[in-house]
């Protein structure tokens, strides 16, 4: 007996202390701020950037919480504008750009230095991009300097092929679809590639020794430049059998293939040179109007070439590492903490606000809200506030940060598969999610029929609402119908019906007994959120359409090759997060035949719009042709989109500087901290467009170099061009 | 007894290799690479990587240069952590399970030790049913549950000690807390259960007829006996604590092994996972090496021939 | 043997019982019998007739719960035993009256070195330092015919044979000169050469020390040639008590005669089946109300399952509980002994 | 006592361990929770949702109730961050979680007995292999082992068997996971079974039973399976009783780490760290999943231990 | 007890049981342990004949190898070498499946009735099993037989559904022979199937089993430490000591002329039931312990005990040697010529 009535004893102390808790919880919302806020006073700034970083160096790693740390650490030609991610001068201090978009030149500044004192020049960057887009580098990243001309051969250890009269074979004789060709002419001879493999920077930096800081125009064409403007040469696989694959592809090559040599394709032959000491010139294979914002990505940052080759793989280590950033590395301890301090050799260090920076390695959101709270973190990193508790911390209008992100959630369907291979069920699919309550559920996110973030491209979305609108009426689709794209369970039942799929109704309640609901899934990676977005999904093709899609969930890394290799039956989650500001960064994935979408789906007319779009110089007309494509893409229902996903974080009010861009990325130099609470953030639900005095002067007056070079482009391009005419 | 030593000393080689050649078969079975993510990556980019990492050579190529270079201890860098050595990192991240699970065995030896005696003392009494209940309790709520329970009533409402992150003797008390819990209650029933097995035994009725008092007959003729079911849980405990528990090192974002190592069979990190897979089954065979022959000091009946 | 002045232990109308799930049991049920000094006591009975049960009752060593004394003096010296604090008992323990037990394999702490076991009795009841209990603890080995037991002292129990150990617990028990020793079924588990080895050390030491013994055992073998009075028990009562000769002669007692028939002897004639005791022991949990040897008894009649028999005395120190002990006591007087 | 006029059929060492069973409270308080609950999870979720309408699955048609409610009438719960009632998702997880105990307890019975007991009868040589086997798996963290398992016996792969099973639950391919964890778990916990059930029978194969039957002819497989298993069950059911809880809390902790049941199914594992994670804000959500798993597993452990006393024949003296 | 008629049933020669404890590998020599192999000599070379009918006692201390005989005979534990002769068939060399035939007339009754019971089978299991598995039900059902066994050995049959331990020691001992006589054996050995029985039960199991052997014709040996059992109930004892038969002879001519020191030793420690011959008579007490088996002395294995022993008991091996008719012993101070070891002294 007594032990009966201990044991319910214990029982109610357990149930009592839980009910403290109900108390403790329920009496919690009060107070202006989230937890205990404290100034820290030695102006460093704390900061959970995610997962512990694979590594520094910028040219390996692939994630965001790396690329968050290695701004500060790395300087690159380009610079992120802290709100709008859009490139800003930085060691670059102003560039331009050929007629067909096809040449950048960057004029680099002079005041540039590494960590150790070193100054960064031009032949800095070209080894740094040589290295990112070595073979032997491995970059998972290389393939964002595949707009590079010969960058892709040179990562894919191609070669060059060399017939017997020592003549290259070019590209376009090879060509399947022989649509563009190169006009200028001749090829030139092979003896000038560059020789010399001892020293890969190219020959003219040296026979220039000390550049003038003059644009290169005035220089005489380089035998580099001859080579690298001559017409594209052709280039075969290295690897014997996927050689043999590309000859018999292409008859032609077969034919021309006997008695040829192959010259490897080699870190000189890319199209980047120094052409003097402070300037970069870039050589694309096309036109790729997105390519400066590429430049802002840490893949091309200025890395110490020295040190590198002296440490090896070491070469990250606090010890060894020499930085490029407005910061260096002070403190690394993996999965502890890592402290980057103030670098007083950085050419813009004056404009360095922060002496310090903390990032402490954390993915467990709820051990990340709960540091934050104690206050001994000043801001945390996106989607770090869980789902349900937006409605709660919303209140804290001061901290929440919640503003669209360059970043989608949707499904994929394996369109190869029935029962989704007939569009009408994919559509139906895709009618029968209500977004409007996806968007109240998961509270973070704003509803998506696109494939392209909404949002994020003001100017691609004002061209796409045009072009949608004439083609929804030359497709013969009725307003009505248009705006209830993101939900109309009426048209999606009738289209499952059309489909073969008949939908029942009894009582309100829907089924649809002949579709095969449990052949096919609903797949996800693990992860909160995606669980929840699966079930909700599932849950509305239950009520409107009548079916029970299971759900199957998989540990990540078994997940991506089931996904990408299309094993999936059904739909399976996705999510894709831009690289660069511009549309393109989603619409590549459905380009070429081979294209990653893992839906199995492709389109030659889609690949041919996007490749018309990137030829075109004008950016609204690009966009229409990319929108094109977009409403092709979609109007065939490869994917269902979901949301537009948000930034979702949270910042302690002192910290100023620190925007919800739209992929969170923070360039440190412009991140301060506020000691005067009267300059606090009060809503930070507009703070992208109040304007902060401080970091805004800072950005003016960085954008200045660039804008006072355009104008005056402008201005000499007029005056050229009527040279230029007179001339002819 | 040396002989016993050296033995099974010498076993520990060949049963690690194969433990290690059976995770290496398990990482190779599983799907999924290190490499893979979102963004699926080009084929060119994906044949550098392997050949970087000798991933084209056959299996058997590769099985063996990993074994060779394991026997010289060498486990090679991680894939994910470019750079690191697995070796470093092991060393590096080892301490710190080693320091809250070691605090955490300490605190709950304390704790199950004396509630498990006492209660055995005191069968019956009502500290007896209290902490055999409490123990229960330690036993049936799962670690991720208590750890955020205490992180939200010492350090979101108290803010008495940091919710997480590793610094300073007060960043170590609920982590340790939470990892104790389960094992303090387990060593109390178990301290209970073999003290009043000893306690029915003959010889504490000997001891008992020679007049002893009643504490020197449990600290002196009992307690040895009593805690050797301690002593054989005390092996696969502490070496599963040091090596890290990872709920603990995951809520209170520890730097320990057991996280590092839970990541890197996620990431496929297979130099990393074989590693720490090697280091703690070794660990775990030298932890029960050292309970046999604890149990040798313990128990002067067993001598190992 | 030496004086026999007076009486060591008495033991009046002892009762323990013991809860158990089957009911209670009453292990001991009223046993009373008295120990001169100086002299042995055997006692002996079949497994489970209460024989131990007493004599842990006397040293208060009765596990409780389950088990209680309901009843009874123990008149220990004078003291009534069941009085006492347990502090008080402890102090009796292992100094005036000490216990050997059966199994010397399990009885010695296996953990604990001999020396250390035999030198915490004298340390505690003689207040010996260390130096004298490890001298003392030397000279009682050697007493109990340990060979070379400098060298033995510091061994373990599992060091030892069967037989030492069960030396090394006399030793023990002996160590602080106890009034009384129980030896509870000393030598069951041990060979028989190795148990004509410990009882002729038992007898030997008794008449050294002048110890009083109570020897328990289920052998009358044993009992024989070693004790001076025999209480016959079963199902927790006492049978026959009574000088041993006399018991052996002339029995009282259907089962005493019973048991002493049904050992095989060298007199036993070839060919002709042993005597056999039929049935099986009772369930002490649930007695009969009458005798509970009736069923078994071959001389039974209906009081004998009716009515509980008396304790019948036969002469002053003989007594037998039977409805008929003065017939069985005749007829034993008739046959003569039933051992030639 | 053995009267001929008595009981002839005899009480096994079971109805006798069953006997004392019941006298002891704990264990008797263990065994009606356990009952209660098995009743609540089998027969709860249809009369739940025949008299509410509520089922663990359906998220509400009306966004305004896609959010966590604390505990009402209508949901005496309250309900989880999708709106779902959370009673009947308790429900419907205690199904997942007493399962995953039963069915992995199962299957390491299976694979661990006959392991064991094999390993222990044959000795010798055959022992030592076999049981270094244990160890080197033992070694080998299970966490790979489970995905592992999950992985190659997913999609297409599901062998037949699982897909039989789970259909007669209700089908489907989120079943089928499930119940592959189950197996999965039960391959990964049968190591300490087979230790517990060798260490019997290596205590058993030399009492004289076992020798009688090798005496009276009986083969080898019959003196394993007929002789030696049936009793080592005492203590293989304690610790069966023992392994149950313990194989919840290991689902549980793959819920943490995310690899646990098949969304949109639940455990009590599940549920808690879900819960957890919100208990600042909607403590019911912890709580009443986690009271009920706590329950559980302290009736479990109860009766366990109250399996032990019962079947332990050291408690059989006084 | 039954006349014996002459004809061997089982036949030792030279049985020979070892146990190697290890020792003796490189590792040992590494660290000290033992250089040379460690074997328990359990049975080390016993030879003799057990004839149809009759019952042979074995006798001796624990550890001296009685109960490995007993099984070793059984091969129910395997044997080093030698051969043991069941109507003429070497066991020893018999394979598993041939030896399972065998066992139909070969039984073994155990020492611990509780051990030596399932307690997780029924009475009506536990004999049935070797009923049904050798099929000698006769047609008839398992359950008959049962039942009729329970009856010979003095149970009701109507415990058939009961469990082992709902019965006390005797009636599970009966059971044990009910078990052992389920498939109509010839011979059967009993391992101290007494010992571990009360006083008042040791009579009945052993009339029962005399009873059995007579109506059955049933022949036994008969192992036991209890030297007054055995006398009663053996028509020749063996006395082993350290794995080897010491001395071999009738019944009655044992205990009435032990001839080797230690038979008489262990003769006179049994205490008699007699206060009177107790207080009288003379034992030998011997002193010390059995010897490990492990390594037995040599020569003469009870030397280091022995009061009779001179240098040569060391060094040379005694074999058994039939003193007087019938009467073996193996003492190199004792020949047929001079039979009493006092009158060598």
């Amino acid at each position: 007996m007594v032990q009966i009535s201990f044991k319910r004893f214990s029982l109610g102390l357990v149930l009592l202390s839980l009910c403290a808790f109900l108390a403790g919880c329920s009496a919690e919302a009060s107070g202006k701020y989230w937890g205990e806020v404290d100034v820290p006073q030695d102006n460093t700034m704390r900061y959970i950037t995610g997962s512990e970083p694979e590594s520094l160096d910028p040219q390996f790693v692939t994630g965001q919480p790396e690329a968050r740390i290695l701004i500060g650490l790395f300087d690159r030609l380009v610079e992120y504008h802290p709100k709008t991610l859009e490139p800003i001068p930085s060691l670059a201090t102003h560039w331009e750009q050929n007629e067909d978009g096809t040449v950048y030149t960057f004029y680099m500044r002079n005041t540039g230095k590494f960590s150790n004192g070193d100054p960064i020049k031009a032949t800095d960057m070209v080894w740094s991009i040589r290295r990112a887009l070595s073979p032997e580098l491995a970059s998972r990243y290389a393939f964002l300097g595949y707009d590079i001309k010969y960058g892709e051969a040179y990562n894919a250890n191609k070669f060059f092929v060399k017939d017997k009269n020592g003549k290259f074979l070019l590209e376009k004789d090879f060509s399947s679809d022989p649509k563009k060709e190169d006009p200028i002419a001749e090829d030139k001879p092979a003896s000038l590639q560059p020789k010399s493999l001892k020293d890969p920077v190219s020959a003219e930096t040296r026979t220039e020794p000390d550049a003038a800081p003059e644009p290169a125009e005035v220089k005489q064409e380089s035998e580099f430049q001859k080579f690298i403007n001559s017409p594209t040469r052709l280039t075969v696989p290295g690897d014997e059998k996927d050689q043999e694959k590309a000859i018999k592809q292409n008859p032609k090559l077969k034919a021309a293939f006997e008695n040829t040599e192959l010259v490897a394709v080699t870190a000189e032959d890319i199209g980047v040179e120094a052409v003097d000491d402070y300037t970069v010139r870039f050589k694309l294979k096309q036109s790729a109007p997105y390519f400066v914002g590429l430049l802002t990505h840490q893949f091309f940052a200025a890395l110490h070439r020295p040190s590198i080759e002296k440490f090896g793989k070491e070469w990250i280590k606090p010890e060894n590492i020499v930085t490029s950033g407005a910061y260096r590395v002070s403190v690394w301890k993996p999965y502890d903490e890592m402290i980057i301090v103030k670098e007083p050799n950085y050419w813009d260090a004056a404009n360095v606000k922060l002496d310090a920076v903390k990032f402490y390695p954390m993915d467990e959101q709820t051990t990340m809200m709960n540091i934050y709270k104690s206050g001994r973190i000043d801001a945390l990193y996106n989607h770090t506030v869980p789902a349900p508790w937006n409605e709660y911390i919303r209140q804290y209008k001061n901290e929440y940060l919640l503003h669209p992100e360059m970043s989608i959630e949707y499904y994929t369907l394996s369109v190869k598969k029935p029962p989704v291979d007939n569009l009408k069920v994919r559509q139906a699919l895709s009618l029968a999610i209500d977004r409007d309550a996806l968007e109240k559920y998961r509270k973070t996110v704003k509803k998506l029929v696109d494939f392209t973030p909404e949002g994020i491209f003001p100017k691609y979305e004002e061209a796409r609402k045009k072009v949608y609108s004439r083609l929804a009426k030359e497709n013969g689709i009725s307003e009505e119908q248009w705006s209830k794209r993101y939900f109309d369970p009426e048209r999606a039942r009738k289209l499952l019906t059309e489909a073969g799929y008949e939908v029942k109704e009894n009582n309100g309640r829907f089924s649809a007994p002949s579709f095969p609901a449990d052949d096919i899934t609903i797949s996800y990676n693990t992860a909160e959120s995606n669980k929840a977005v699966a079930e909700f999904v599932q849950a509305q093709w239950r009520q409107n359409l009548g079916i029970t899609v299971p759900l199957k969930n998989m540990e990540w890394k078994t997940y991506l090759p089931y996904r990408s290799n299309i094993e999936y039956t059904g739909a399976a989650r996705a999510g894709w997060v831009g690289d660069y500001v511009d549309p393109f960064t989603f619409l590549s994935q459905f380009y070429t035949q081979t294209n990653d979408s893992s839906t199995g789906w492709w389109s030659a007319k889609y690949d041919r719009l996007i490749e018309e779009a990137n030829n075109i110089a004008d950016p609204m007309a690009r966009f229409e042709k990319l929108a094109e494509a977009e409403f092709l893409m979609i109007s065939d229902q490869p994917i269902i989109p979901l949301a537009t996903s948000g930034t979702s974080w949270m910042k302690k009010p002192y910290i100023k500087g620190f925007y919800p861009n739209p992929g969170t990325m923070h360039p440190w130099k412009f991140v301060y901290i506020e000691t005067d609470p009267a300059k606090w953030d009060e809503n930070v639900d507009n703070i992208m467009s109040t304007s902060d005095p401080a970091v805004d002067a800072q950005v003016e007056a960085l954008m200045r170099t660039q804008e006072q070079f355009q104008q005056s482009k402008t201005s000499a391009n007029s005056t050229k061009n009527i040279n230029g005419k007179t001339a002819e | 007894m040396l002989k016993f030593i050296l033995k099974r000393l010498i076993i520990i080689i060949p049963m690690a290799l194969l433990v290690v050649t059976l995770t290496w078969g398990l990482i190779r079975i599983a799907p999924g690479n290190f490499y893979s993510g979102e963004k699926k990556l080009p084929p060119a980019i994906e044949a550098n990587i392997t050949k970087k990492y000798g991933l084209d050579k056959p299996w058997y190529v590769q099985y063996g240069k990993m074994m060779w270079n394991i026997v010289q201890l060498d486990f090679g860098d991680s894939l994910k952590y470019q750079g690191q050595s697995v070796n470093e990192i092991i060393w590096r991240h080892f301490p710190y399970s080693a320091t809250i699970g070691l605090l955490a065995y300490m605190l709950a030896l304390l704790i199950g030790l004396s509630a498990g005696i006492i209660a055995a003392l005191k069968q019956n009494s009502l500290f007896d049913y209290g902490s055999m209940a409490l123990a229960m309790l330690g036993l049936s709520i799962p670690n991720f549950v208590l750890g955020p329970i205490l992180v939200l009533v010492f350090s979101l409402w108290l803010f008495w000690v940091p919710p997480a992150r590793w610094g300073g003797i007060s960043s170590l008390i609920l982590p340790v807390i939470t990892l104790a819990a389960i094992y303090a209650a387990y060593i109390a029933r178990l301290t209970r259960a073999g003290m009043l097995e000893v306690l029915r035994s003959d010889y504490i009725r000997t001891a008992r007829a020679k007049g002893l008092s009643e504490k020197t007959v449990l600290l002196k003729h009992a307690l040895r006996g009593g805690i050797i079911p301690v002593v054989s849980f005390t092996g696969p405990a502490l070496a599963s604590l040091l090596a890290g528990t990872v709920v603990v090192e995951k809520v209170f974002a520890i730097p320990g092994l057991g996280k590092i190592f839970i990541e890197s069979v996620f990431n496929r990190d297979e130099p990393l996972t074989l590693g720490i897979v090697a280091f703690l089954s070794i660990l775990i065979m030298v932890f029960n090496l050292a309970v046999d022959i604890s149990y040798g000091f313990l128990d002067p009946r067993i001598r190992y021939e | 043997m030496n004086e026999k002045n007076g009486t060591i232990l008495s033991v009046n109308d002892l009762k323990t019982y013991f809860q158990t799930e089957d009911g209670v049991v009453k292990a001991v049920d009223g046993i009373t019998f008295e120990l001169k000094r100086g002299e042995t006591l055997g006692i002996v009975g079949e497994s489970g007739s209460g024989k131990s049960v007493t004599n842990l009752s006397v040293m208060r060593l009765i596990p409780e719960p389950p088990g209680k004394i309901v009843n009874g003096d123990i008149i220990f010296d004078g003291v009534d035993v069941r009085k006492l604090s347990i502090e008080e008992v402890r102090k009796i323990r292992g100094k005036r009256m000490a216990m050997i037990f059966q199994d010397p394999m399990t009885s010695l702490n296996p953990y604990l070195k001999i020396s250390t076991q035999l030198m915490e009795v004298t340390q505690l009841h003689l207040g010996h330092s260390k130096q004298q209990a490890y001298e003392h603890a030397v000279e009682m080995l050697r007493t109990v015919g340990i060979p070379a037991p400098e060298n033995r002292i510091d061994n373990y129990p599992h060091e030892f044979s069967g037989g030492m150990r069960q030396r090394v617990m006399i030793a023990m028990a002996l160590s602080c000169q106890p009034e009384l020793l129980i030896a509870d079924e000393p030598t069951t588990a041990l060979d028989v050469t190795i148990q004509a080895q410990i009882l002729e050390l038992i007898k030997d030491l008794k008449k050294d020390l002048g110890t009083s013994v109570i020897l328990i055992t289920h052998d009358l073998g044993v009992v024989a040639g070693m004790t001076e009075n025999i209480i016959v028990m079963y199902a927790g009562k006492v049978f026959e008590s009574a000088p041993t000769k006399e018991l052996f002669a002339t029995p009282a007692n259907p089962y005493t005669k019973g048991l002493l028939k049904s050992v095989p002897d060298p007199a036993h004639e070839e060919g002709k089946p042993l005597y056999q005791i039929p049935g099986l022991p009772p369930d002490v949990a649930h007695l009969p109300p009458g005798c509970p040897f009736a069923e078994r008894c071959e001389r039974a009649e209906d009081i004998c399952e009716r009515e509980f028999p008396p304790f019948v005395q036969i002469n002053e120190n003989h007594h037998s509980l039977c409805h008929f002990a003065k017939e069985v006591y005749a007829e034993s007087i008739n046959q003569g002994s039933t051992i030639s | 006592m053995a009267d001929e006029k008595d009981i002839v059929k005899g009480t096994s060492l079971w109805k006798d361990a069953w006997q004392r069973l019941l006298k002891n409270k704990l264990a008797v308080f263990g065994l009606i929770v356990m009952v209660i609950m098995v009743i609540a999870v089998t027969i709860g979720p249809p009369i739940l949702r025949w008299a509410t309408g509520l089922t663990p699955y359906d998220i509400p048609a009306d966004a305004d109730y896609i959010k966590a409610f604390p505990p009402s009438w209508q949901h005496p719960m309250g309900t989880d961050d999708a709106g779902r009632d959370l009673l009947a998702r308790v429900l419907q997880g205690g199904r997942i979680s007493l399962m995953v105990g039963v069915i992995s307890t199962f299957v390491s019975l299976i694979v661990g007995v006959s392991y064991g007991a094999t390993a222990g009868y044959l000795g010798g040589k055959i022992d030592n292999v076999m049981m270094r086997i244990v160890d080197i798996i033992y070694a080998i963290p299970y966490i790979l082992i489970v995905i592992v398992l999950l992985f190659v016996f997913s999609g297409e792969n599901t062998p037949n068997w699982i897909d039989a099973i789970s259909s007669s639950f209700g089908g489907g391919a989120g079943l089928n996971q499930i119940f592959l964890l189950f197996f999965s778990l039960g391959l990964v916990s049968w190591l300490t079974m087979a230790r517990v059930v060798r260490g019997q029978v290596l205590s058993l194969k030399n009492q004289e039973f076992v020798l009688a039957a090798r005496a009276t002819g009986v083969s080898t497989f019959n003196i394993i399976f007929k002789h030696l298993v049936p009793n080592t069950l005492g203590p293989v059911i304690v610790y069966a009783t023992l392994t149950i809880p313990s194989v919840m809390l290991t689902e549980a902790f793959l819920s943490f780490l995310g690899i646990g049941v098949q969304a949109p199914y639940a455990s009590w594992g599940s549920l808690a760290s879900e819960g957890i994670k919100n208990i600042a804000l909607f403590p019911w959500q912890l709580i009443f999943p986690g009271v009920t798993m706590a329950l559980t597993l302290f009736s479990l452990n109860f009766l366990g231990d109250g399996l032990r006393d019962a079947l332990d024949p050291q408690t059989r003296k006084f | 007890m039954t006349e014996t008629n002459g004809k061997s049933l089982i036949s030792l020669e030279n049985l020979k049981v070892h146990f190697n404890l290890g020792g003796g590998g490189i590792l040992d020599k590494l660290t000290g342990g033992s250089p040379v192999p460690r074997v328990v000599k359990a049975v080390d070379g016993v030879t003799f004949d057990i004839k149809a009918g009759e019952t042979l006692g074995l006798v001796g201390e624990s550890g001296c190898g009685k109960s490995t005989l007993g099984k070793a005979l059984l091969r129910l534990t395997p044997i080093t070498s030698g051969k043991v002769f069941y109507n003429g068939k070497d066991l020893a060399n018999s394979s598993e499946k041939e030896m399972r035939e065998q066992r139909k007339h070969l039984q073994m009754i155990f020492q611990d009735p509780y051990a030596s019971l399932n307690p997780r089978m029924t009475v009506g299991n536990i004999i049935g099993e070797p009923i049904r598995t050798f099929g000698l039900s006769d047609g008839g059902s398992v359950e008959r037989k049962v039942q009729d066994l329970m009856e010979t050995v003095g149970m009701s049959r109507r415990f058939i559904k009961r469990y082992p331990h709902e019965f006390s020691g005797g009636q599970r001992q009966r059971i044990g022979i009910a078990r052992a006589l389920a498939v109509d054996p010839e011979f059967i050995v009993a391992d101290e199937p007494i010992s571990a029985l009360d006083v008042s039960i040791q009579a009945q199991i052993m009339n029962l089993m005399e009873d059995l052997q007579t109506q059955k014709n049933l022949t036994y040996l008969f192992i036991s430490h209890d030297l007054r059992a055995i006398r009663h109930v053996a028509d020749r004892v063996a006395v082993m000591y350290l794995g080897k038969i010491v001395e071999l002879a009738g019944a009655k001519d044992i205990y009435a002329e032990p001839l080797m020191p230690y038979t008489k030793a262990l003769i006179s420690a049994v205490p008699v039931p007699d206060p009177e011959i107790e207080s009288k008579r003379e034992r030998i007490i011997l002193t010390g312990d059995v010897p490990s088996p492990i390594n037995p002395p040599t020569g003469c294995r009870f030397h280091t005990r022995c009061p009779f022993a001179i240098e040569d008991c060391k060094r040379i091996e005694p074999e058994l040697v039939e003193i007087k008719p019938k009467h073996y012993a193996a003492c190199i101070r004792i020949s047929p010529e001079n039979p009493y070891i006092e009158e060598n002294v």
